[in-house]
C-alpha cells in the first residue's frame, strides 16, 4: 500500500485537489471563492497532466548544454502551458464579473446575488 | 483555386482570428471601414466554407497539418506518431462549418445596427470574430487538446459578449454563470484528455480510435466526456445555465452561443461515434444520451410554457429541441453496432438529428433575433408588459410566426422534416420516444401561441403606438434566415442529400477516419 | 426523386403537401365567398360590442401573457413546484448537477461492466 | 505607500523589465518564452500599481496605448504564421535565411540565439500582447475595485 502511495503520490494529490476545487465550488456560496475553486480545479488538471509526462532518468528537452541522456518527449509540458494561459484569461475575466455583481447587487452571495431563477 | 482549397481549412480558422485583431486598430480610425472589413471577411470565410464543403463531400476527408508537411516530421527522427495539430475535416466537420458561417453571418449584419449605440463596439467585434473562429476550430480540428483550446476560446469569448452590456445587472449574472460553467466542462474535458493520454501517448482522434482498448480509465473517460459537453449543449439536468445566459445576450450574440453549443453536440457526436465507435457499449451509452434527450425535451418545453420572458422562454424551447437531437443521436448510438438496423432506420435517426441542428440554428436563431427587435424597440422583455406590436412592426410579426411554427415541426416548414424523420425512425427503436416526442411538439406550439398572441396580437397599446418597424439592416438579417427556413422547408431532400447525408456517412463510418489519418503518415 | 425525404417506410414531400393546401384553400375560398357580403368597413358594425356596456381602454382589454394555460398549470400544480424548485438559479447547484450525472453514469456503466 | 518603497519600486522596475525582455527573447533556447516573460513584465506593473496606486498608473499607461499594442502584437503573430503559407500555415520559413536562420547541431549545443526561425518573432508578438494584455486587465480590475468606471 505505501508503495503504491509513493509512486503515485502526485497522482492522488492531483485527485485530491480536484476533489477540493469541487467542494469548494458545490458548497462556497461565495463569488471569490467560486474563482478560487476553479483556479484549484485547474492546477490538479495541470498537475495530473505534468506528472503523467514524468520519466525516470528523463531530462527536459533543452538542448542548451543539457547533459547526456534520453530526452523526455514536451507534449504535457506544452499542454499544461496553454492551459495556465487559459486560466489566467478565465480567471482575470470572471474576476472583472464578480467586481461588476457586486456593484450591482451589492452582494458577493451566489445566493442573494442572483436575479433569475425559474 | 486548388492552392485555396489546400489551404481553406486553416484559412477558414485564421482568418476570423486575423481579422478580429485587426478590428481595433481600423475601428479606431473609422466605423464604417470596420464594418466593412468584419462582413466582407466573414463572407469570404463563408464562400470557403462553401468550396471546402464541396470538396470534402465530392472527394472525401481533408487532412492539413499545421506548421510542416508531414503529421509525423519530426526531429529527431523516429517519432511514428502524429505529434503535430492536425486538421482533419470530414463531412460533418464540413456541415457544422456550414451552419457557423451563415449563423456568424447573420449576426454580424444584425448587430450593425443592434449595437449602434452601445460602448465598446471594438471589441465588440473582436470577440464576435474570436468565438467564430474558435467555433470553426471546434469543428475541424482532428486533435483533442486543439479541441480544448478551441472550447475555450469561445468560452471566454461568450461570457465576454454576454456581459458586453455592463449596464444590466443580469447580464453580468449571466455572463459569470457561463464561465464557471464551461470553466468547469472544459476542465474536465481536459482531465478527460489526460487519462486519454496517460494510456495511449496520442491526442490525435484518428490515431486514438485506431489505439482504443476501452478499459476502466477510457470508461470514465467517456462518461466524462458525454456529461460535460452534454452541459455544454444544455441537455437536462445541466441545463439550467442555458436559460440565465441565452436570455440576457444581445440577440446577436445568442444566436452564435446556439452554434457554440451545436459545436458541442459536434464534439460529443465526434467523441462517441469517432473516438470510441463500436467498441463501447453501444446500447447504456445510447439510452444514456436518450434519458438525457428525453428529459431535455420533456423538462425544456414544460419550463418555457411558464415563461413570461420572452427570450427566457425561446432559451427554454432551445433545451427541449436539443432534447431531439440527443433522442435521435442515442438512437443511432444504440444501433450502431447491428449494420442491418443500422441500415434500417439507424442511419434514418442520425440523419434526422443532423439534419434538426441546422433548422435548430436557424429557427431558433429567427426567433432570439425577433425577441432582440422587440427589445430594442421596447427596452423590455417581459411578455406582460407587451401587446399589440403586430400592429406596427408587421414585418417582425411575421418573422416570429414563421419561426414558431417551423420550431414547433408545423409543415410544411423545415422543423417538421426532421422531426419527422426522427419521430418515424425512432418509432421503429422504442414507439414510447415517438409518442413523447410528439406530445411535445404539440406543447411547443401552445408556448409559441402564447408568446404571438400576448406579443403581437391585442388592440395597439397606447404606450406603444409610436414604435417603428427595426432598423433596415436587423429586417435583412431576419430575412436570411427566413428565406432559408423556407427554402429548407419547400427542399428537404435536396438538403438531405448534399449536406446531411455525408455527414451521417462520415459519422457512422470510423474506418474512413482512421484511414485518413494513417495516410497522411508516411 | 430528390425532393422526397425518405424515412423508411413514409416519405414527406412539402410540394405535394402544397398543393393540397392549396386546393383546400381554394374550396375555402369559394365556400366563403357565399356568404352575406352586407359587411362594410368603417360603420358600427365594426365596433366591439360588450351587451351595450362602455368598451374599457386597451390596457384593460389587452390579455396578458402571463394569465395564459391558467389551467394547464394548475392540474400539474405538484410537477410545476417539484421542477421549478430544481431551478434554483444558484451558480453552485450547477455544479453539483454536473457531478451527479456524471457520477451516475459512471456507475451504470461500472455496473454494465461488473454484470457483462 | 510610502516614499522608499516607491523609490525602490521605481529602480527595481528597469530590472523586472530587463529580465522579462531576457526571458521574452531567449525563449527558443531556454526554458521560458513570451508568455511567461510578458507576465513577468507584467507583474512590475502590478508592483508599480501597488506603489503609487492605479490612478497615478492610469495617467502614464494609457489604456488606448496598451490595446494598440496588445492587437497589433497579436496581429504580428497571425501574420508569421500566415506568412508560412506558401508551404503550410505557421511553416518555420526563415530557417537558412538571414534572420534568426542558423541551423543548430541537434544534440546539446551551447545554445545559439540566432536560431529558431519564426519562432523567436513569435515569442517577442506573444510577449509583446502579454505584457499589454495583462498589464491592462491588471489595471482595470484595480480601477474597477477602487470604484471607478473603465471604458
Amino acid at each position: 500500500m505505501a508503495e503504491i502511495l509513493s509512486g503515485n503520490f502526485p497522482l492522488v494529490a492531483a485527485i485530491v485537489l480536484m476533489g477540493i476545487g469541487l467542494y469548494i465550488l458545490i458548497f462556497r456560496r461565495n463569488l471569490i471563492k467560486i474563482v478560487m475553486g476553479i483556479a484549484i480545479l485547474s492546477s490538479s488538471v495541470n498537475l495530473f497532466l505534468v506528472t503523467l509526462g514524468y520519466r525516470t532518468g528523463g531530462i527536459a528537452p533543452i538542448y542548451t548544454e543539457a547533459p547526456e541522456g534520453p530526452m523526455v518527449l514536451p507534449v504535457v509540458q506544452a499542454l499544461v502551458l496553454t492551459n495556465i494561459v487559459i486560466a489566467v484569461a478565465t480567471s482575470a475575466l470572471i474576476l472583472s464579473l464578480v467586481i461588476r455583481i457586486y456593484r450591482h447587487t451589492g452582494s458577493l452571495d451566489s445566493k442573494k446575488s442572483r436575479r433569475m431563477k425559474g | 483555386m486548388a492552392t485555396l482549397i489546400e489551404h481553406s481549412s486553416i484559412l477558414i480558422i485564421a482568418v476570423p482570428l486575423l481579422i478580429a485583431f485587426l478590428t481595433p486598430l481600423i475601428g479606431m480610425a473609422s466605423k464604417k471601414a470596420r464594418n466593412v472589413v468584419v462582413i466582407s471577411s466573414l463572407a469570404f470565410v463563408a464562400f470557403l466554407v462553401f468550396t471546402l464543403a464541396r470538396d470534402v463531400i465530392l472527394n472525401g476527408i481533408h487532412i492539413y497539418t499545421l506548421g510542416a508537411m508531414s503529421p509525423s516530421l519530426t526531429i529527431p527522427e523516429g517519432i511514428m506518431r502524429p505529434v503535430r495539430i492536425i486538421l482533419e475535416v470530414d463531412g460533418v466537420s464540413v456541415f457544422m462549418g456550414i451552419v457557423v458561417a451563415i449563423v456568424s453571418l447573420v449576426a454580424v449584419i444584425y448587430s450593425l445596427s443592434a449595437m449602434k449605440g452601445e460602448t465598446g463596439q471594438n471589441k465588440f467585434y473582436t470577440l464576435l470574430l474570436l468565438m467564430v473562429g474558435g467555433t470553426f476550430g471546434m469543428v475541424f480540428t482532428g486533435d483533442l487538446f486543439n479541441l480544448f483550446v478551441f472550447l475555450e476560446i469561445t468560452s471566454i469569448s461568450g461570457a465576454a459578449l454576454i456581459a458586453s452590456r455592463t449596464r444590466f445587472a443580469d447580464s453580468q449574472e449571466g455572463g459569470f454563470k457561463y464561465i464557471v460553467v464551461s470553466a468547469v466542462a472544459s476542465l474536465m474535458v481536459l482531465f478527460a484528455i489526460s487519462l486519454l493520454y496517460a494510456q495511449y501517448n496520442l491526442l490525435n482522434i484518428g490515431a486514438l480510435a485506431a489505439a482504443m482498448q476501452y478499459t476502466m480509465l477510457d470508461r470514465i473517460a467517456l462518461v466524462i466526456l458525454i456529461s460535460a459537453f452534454a452541459m455544454k449543449l444544455g441537455g437536462v439536468p445541466m441545463h439550467m445555465w442555458l436559460s440565465d445566459t441565452y436570455s440576457v445576450a444581445p440577440a446577436s450574440i445568442t444566436v452564435l452561443l446556439i452554434t457554440t453549443s451545436q459545436a458541442s453536440m459536434y464534439a460529443l457526436m465526434r467523441m462517441c461515434f469517432i473516438l470510441y465507435g463500436v467498441s463501447l457499449d453501444l446500447a447504456v451509452v445510447g439510452w444514456i444520451v436518450i434519458a438525457i434527450g428525453i428529459l431535455s425535451m420533456f423538462i425544456g418545453v414544460t419550463m418555457a410554457v411558464r415563461q413570461t420572458d420572452i427570450t427566457r422562454l425561446i432559451a427554454y424551447n432551445c433545451v427541449c429541441e436539443a432534447g431531439f437531437m440527443l433522442v435521435g443521436l442515442g438512437v443511432g448510438i444504440a444501433v450502431l453496432g447491428d449494420a442491418t438496423v443500422l441500415r434500417t432506420y439507424g442511419t434514418m435517426a442520425i440523419n434526422g438529428a443532423i439534419f434538426h441542428m441546422i433548422n435548430h440554428a436557424l429557427f431558433e436563431g429567427l426567433l432570439f433575433l425577433v425577441a432582440g427587435a422587440i427589445f430594442y424597440r421596447i427596452g423590455t422583455r417581459d411578455i406582460n408588459q407587451m401587446g399589440g406590436l403586430g400592429h406596427t412592426m408587421k414585418l417582425t410579426a411575421v418573422f416570429f410566426l414563421l419561426g414558431a411554427l417551423a420550431s414547433s415541426g408545423l409543415p410544411p416548414f423545415n422543423g417538421f422534416a426532421s422531426k419527422i424523420l426522427i419521430y418515424e425512425s425512432v418509432y421503429q427503436f422504442n414507439p414510447i420516444l415517438t409518442i413523447i416526442g410528439i406530445l411535445v411538439s404539440i406543447i411547443t406550439l401552445a408556448v409559441f401561441v402564447k408568446a404571438f398572441f400576448s406579443a403581437f396580437t391585442g388592440p395597439s397599446l397606447p404606450k406603444y403606438e409610436d414604435v417603428k418597424e427595426v432598423p433596415k439592416t436587423m429586417i435583412a438579417a431576419m430575412t436570411i434566415f427566413a428565406v432559408i427556413i423556407i427554402i429548407f422547408g419547400l427542399f428537404p431532400g435536396l438538403v438531405v442529400d448534399w449536406i446531411v447525408r455525408p455527414a451521417t456517412d462520415a459519422l457512422v463510418n470510423q474506418a474512413s477516419y482512421i484511414d485518413a489519418i494513417r495516410g497522411a503518415m508516411p | 426523386m430528390t425532393l422526397i425525404v425518405e424515412s423508411g417506410y413514409e416519405f414527406w414531400n412539402p410540394i405535394v403537401w402544397l398543393i393540397t393546401f392549396a386546393v383546400v384553400m381554394v374550396i375555402v375560398y369559394f365556400f366563403r365567398k357565399r356568404g352575406e357580403e352586407k359587411y362594410k368597413k368603417g360603420e358600427e358594425q365594426a365596433q366591439i360590442f360588450l351587451c351595450g356596456e362602455e368598451v374599457p381602454a386597451a390596457e384593460q382589454r389587452q390579455v396578458r401573457g402571463g394569465n395564459a394555460y391558467w389551467g394547464f398549470f394548475e392540474t400539474l400544480k405538484e410537477y410545476y413546484d417539484g421542477v421549478v424548485r430544481m431551478h434554483t438559479g444558484i451558480v453552485n447547484d450547477y455544479v453539483v448537477w454536473f457531478v451527479a450525472v456524471t457520477a451516475i453514469s459512471a456507475i451504470i456503466l461500472l455496473i454494465v461492466k461488473l454484470v457483462g | 505607500m510610502s516614499k522608499i518603497v516607491r523609490t525602490v519600486a521605481n529602480q527595481l522596475m528597469l530590472f523586472v523589465l530587463v529580465f522579462g525582455l531576457y526571458v521574452i527573447v531567449h525563449g527558443h533556447v531556454t526554458p521560458g518564452g513570451g508568455f511567461q516573460g510578458g507576465a513577468v513584465i507584467a507583474s512590475g506593473v502590478v508592483m508599480l500599481i501597488v506603489a503609487f496606486g492605479s490612478g497615478q498608473i492610469k495617467k502614464s499607461l494609457r489604456e488606448r496605448r496598451l490595446s494598440v499594442v496588445e492587437s497589433s502584437a497579436a496581429l504580428l503573430f497571425i501574420l508569421v504564421a500566415f506568412i508560412g503559407i506558401g508551404t503550410v500555415f505557421f511553416y518555420n520559413f526563415l530557417v537558412g535565411s538571414r534572420i534568426f536562420g542558423d541551423i543548430p547541431p541537434t544534440g546539446t549545443n551551447p545554445g545559439n540565439i540566432w536560431t529558431g526561425g519564426v519562432i523567436p518573432l513569435m515569442n517577442v508578438a506573444v510577449g509583446l500582447k502579454v505584457m499589454a494584455g495583462l498589464s491592462a486587465a491588471v489595471l482595470a480590475l484595480a480601477l474597477f475595485s477602487g470604484g471607478e468606471e473603465i471604458e
